[in-house]
């Protein structure tokens, strides 16, 4: 999952680890850990996000990550479930206990209609797991001041959401995270209701340093080439924004020379 | 003697291992995290660990999620 | 510029002709021939439109298009420059005269600072070029019921406008393009506006057949980068569309299992 | 409905004839004539549109339209259910026959299911219209070539579409309307899909003539209360137009002064 | 500036205190003291905001506010220039020995350039003014769980912002604040970026229970009118909320009817 | 003697003129507008026109629309 | 004696009112918060409050804002 | 004699064909359309066609366009 930053051209560096993919994908919802691999693998993701859960004593043997050993990409725990500072802590170190490395998706959501982040719990959950030694990316509404001090507290990255998570909306507050993309000195990975191909492609245009997306390829009728679609859009808004996009222009512009023929 | 797994009480052997425990249960030692009465059991004491009356235990996992 | 359409997997298909590409390149306003042929390859466009002046007898050695011999394209020439159907058909028997074959983007557009169609003569000159034996390709507002008469004259194609040609402002009147797509029994190529890779996509996971492109291209930074970039945006929303988007959602929706652990 | 131009203040005037209002009411779909009449009278309406159908001879005495007898407002009947010029132009003329005044909304909608207006067609009937002695108002796309044809055969104004009718999503091809109002010399007025006051304020701000709306007024659950909203809408939109917005701002910029205590 | 609330049809009640306006209007930005009278009074704005700066000793007897004096409407003082919660608490208690009464629009704004809101200061300034006896109404990102959190502290209102101040953007986030508005217990006041009466309609169309405006009418050509203009757009927005709208609709739908004459 | 009236065959007495017509149907005369075999007819003329066989009628009035 | 008001040093006379300091500066009282060393100063206090070497006023007042 | 190219008069020599004139003014007969007199001249008669005195003629050719 990481190479030495020489070897793989324009890498997303967080953390000072690189990685060879812009696109972060989550592992929740898919039908099969069969399909699940699959989609994995046609999404060349680096980094894949999971969570924890009580074991379901009634079927212990059931693994749905078996199929992601032997990957290579870092697998990053989340704290779904927490509703507060204290349980986002714990649910870190128990992922931690697991034996994988000390990296945590925060996201503390009180409320579970609406999943969405708590700002508050978030900074207070945020400055305990950096100084126990974490990798800290949290999940936050797209709100400038606060991506600017969870920053300061060292977190590795803001992760702002697009819209609210599995709506497949898109990009609905766009002049804050332009904001935040201005601003921010650690990466920022849109991540929450990129519903298609065409929203990452975006977020990377608007000059995002990764993506991620779960919903809208698990739920797809064909995970595994919408996994492959997403790859193709992260690629193509990255490599529109190296190339230097144009721009919007206030009035209609020819293609064709207007000189000459028929014009003359 | 009773203990609480993952919320529901048990009835056990006096001083069970943890790890005789998740043999009993079925459970993978290798995927599994233990919290033991609030604190993280390390893998390498779930031969050593004797489970104690009342103790309350959390066994968890990674699983697919976003 | 055409295989058997057995050879290529999903294949755009005008008039009976298989093309290997999506993505349709226009061939204006790039900085020299070299870029131009660079920026085609790259885009592994298999369609690239042209235009027809008068020769400049000043600069008569001067040839833009040298660079485009011996590529695996169809070269489409367009009308631009025509306001009226007499000059759009007057121009479409130049350019098939010079050799090429006798398919045409037929543009029409009456006012200089717009360069919008002309519904009225893009329908009349599209009846009298395909009678006289043209594959007709009509660049349009994004007007159903135009697009049906067009396509009930026999054109081979509609290409209805994202938005005002060189603007790049994407996709702006949806639902009239949803519908054109939707009744359409013609490929429907979006053309105009289109200003990044993220426009593409959309369009494509929309259901266009194809999209065309030109300023985008031929005015960033970086020309050849761009191709690129929107050939993958091209692949990606096709991939998507391909793959059965799940579509939004009204209201959020966990990526993570709501059971276990902290939640019970 | 109409006074002399002195009389009234910021008219609307149409072929010479000077309206009070700026809000154009149709008249279907309501649920009693008696609802109709007071939803016309709160909306101050000086324009209200009408439609043309056979006589039901099961229920002769039906007359919808009673309640409107005596009002001051123009009735203005449309073509609607013509699908080419000619039943067009028929329908105007039955229209005229019944006694009321020589305008005529055109619309020409092939298509029973979209009911979009035929741009061939419109132009068509509008000039056999014109040269009939009618005032003719057509319904079109927001087609900004088409509406200056539409202006140079004679037509009194043009009206371009928000979105398609009944659809209440407000303006959704905002560039081609702000085209249009740029370049046309005769009133525009926006017409079909505004569903909401904040709608017809959008059209108003951005230089329209006038709106027209029906559907959302006569479907709302009080139909009469919305008419009043609709009036309200017209009015904050003109109000705003002629005071000058300050138009849209790149950068935040405070309200408060940057001066001062706490800031030094 | 309050009545009995019997009195007022349909008033906004903020902490148990009725309004008979639900247009909240700023007095910065304004050209001068005159013209911010007869802005505010054509606005018939019934809360008026303030901010509270050092007296300019070099003119020490300027007074841009001697000009409210004696109107019907409540000085709400805002914190602006507040960046953390300590100074916020300064200003609002600076503010209320000015004699006016313990209300306060509660601003902290750490960054100068974008002016948006901290949610961790404000959360911590608001619990501080609440116990103090302050009736607190807190300017927020449209962030749902802060919302519910500050209601929580005993807020008498939640401000989101429409987009950032200043900036005339219009409602960017709308799912987020209809997330607010489908939650809240306390009455929700959309404040910052509201650039045009379409803007405010639209927000009192989504169920908010009042707009604020500064920037768009101090700085408008004409700003009496344009407080004409806004006020309008509040009636208009609130009377359509209140009338019932009947939503957007999927498909076209006729307003004429579809049977009789020429379609038989 | 038949004629057409809003696309249906009717029967008729020879000679009726259009405002008897109208007087059996029950339509108002002062809201309908007639056409006759595609030509309108002045309403100051309902009195005198009489019908004749294979006459096709559309009686239309003003209603709702948008 | 040296003061320090709205952020600026002020050579003042020794023992002077808020009051009368307010007149000097020409600063209306009825409109004016005075806060001294961080503590507001009751307005029914400023013709009583003596100035002391080293005070700190600020002076604020109401003015236009969003 | 006198023809028109491109919209310019010119004086060229009497009876001068198609091809000559185009090698005159540098022009690739491979590449360009000719139209004289608003008929298009097919390119195997550039050599055997003749111009006339007030011929116009459109050279004209492909360029890049979008």
């Amino acid at each position: 999952m990481s190479d030495s930053p020489a070897a793989i051209p324009d890498p997303l560096v967080i953390a000072g680890r690189s990685f060879r993919s812009r696109l972060v994908m989550g592992s929740g919802k898919f039908p099969s850990p069969a399909l699940l691999r699959q989609a994995v693998d046609a999404s060349e993701a680096a980094i894949v996000t999971v969570a924890l859960r009580r074991v379901d004593l009634d079927n212990a043997q059931d693994d749905m990550l078996a199929s992601l050993a032997g990957g290579d990409y870092l697998l990053l725990p989340n704290t779904s479930g927490a509703r507060d500072a204290d349980q986002a802590v714990r649910l870190a170190r128990l992922a931690r206990a697991s034996g994988i490395e000390p990296w945590v998706k925060l996201e503390i959501t009180p409320e579970l209609r609406s999943l969405l982040p708590d700002p508050i719990e978030t900074l207070r959950a945020a400055e305990v797991l950096v100084k126990d030694g974490f990798t800290v990316l949290p999940y936050i509404q797209p709100d400038p001041i606060l991506a600017k001090r969870l920053e300061e507290v060292g977190c590795a990255t803001v992760m702002p959401l697009g819209s609210a998570i599995g709506t497949n909306l898109g990009i609905r507050c766009r002049e804050m995270l332009e904001m935040i993309l201005a601003n921010a000195t650690v990466p920022v990975i849109i991540d929450a209701g990129l519903g298609a191909p065409s929203h990452v492609a975006e977020a990377m245009e608007m000059g995002a340093a990764a993506v991620m997306v779960n919903t809208a390829i698990a739920t797809a009728a064909d995970p595994v080439a919408m996994a492959d679609a997403f790859r193709l859009g992260v690629l193509a808004g990255r490599a529109a924004y190296r190339a230097g996009a144009s721009g919007h222009v206030g009035t209609p512009e020819a293609s064709s020379p207007l000189t000459g023929f028929l014009t003359s | 003697m009773r203990i609480t797994v993952n919320g529901t009480d048990r009835e056990v052997a006096d001083g069970l291992t943890v790890e005789a425990l998740l043999e009993q249960l079925g459970v993978n030692p290798a995927t599994v995290v233990v919290e033991r009465n609030r604190d993280i059991l390390p893998r390498d004491q779930f031969g050593s660990a004797a489970l104690a009356e009342g103790d309350s235990l959390e066994l968890v996992r990674l699983v697919g999620g976003g």
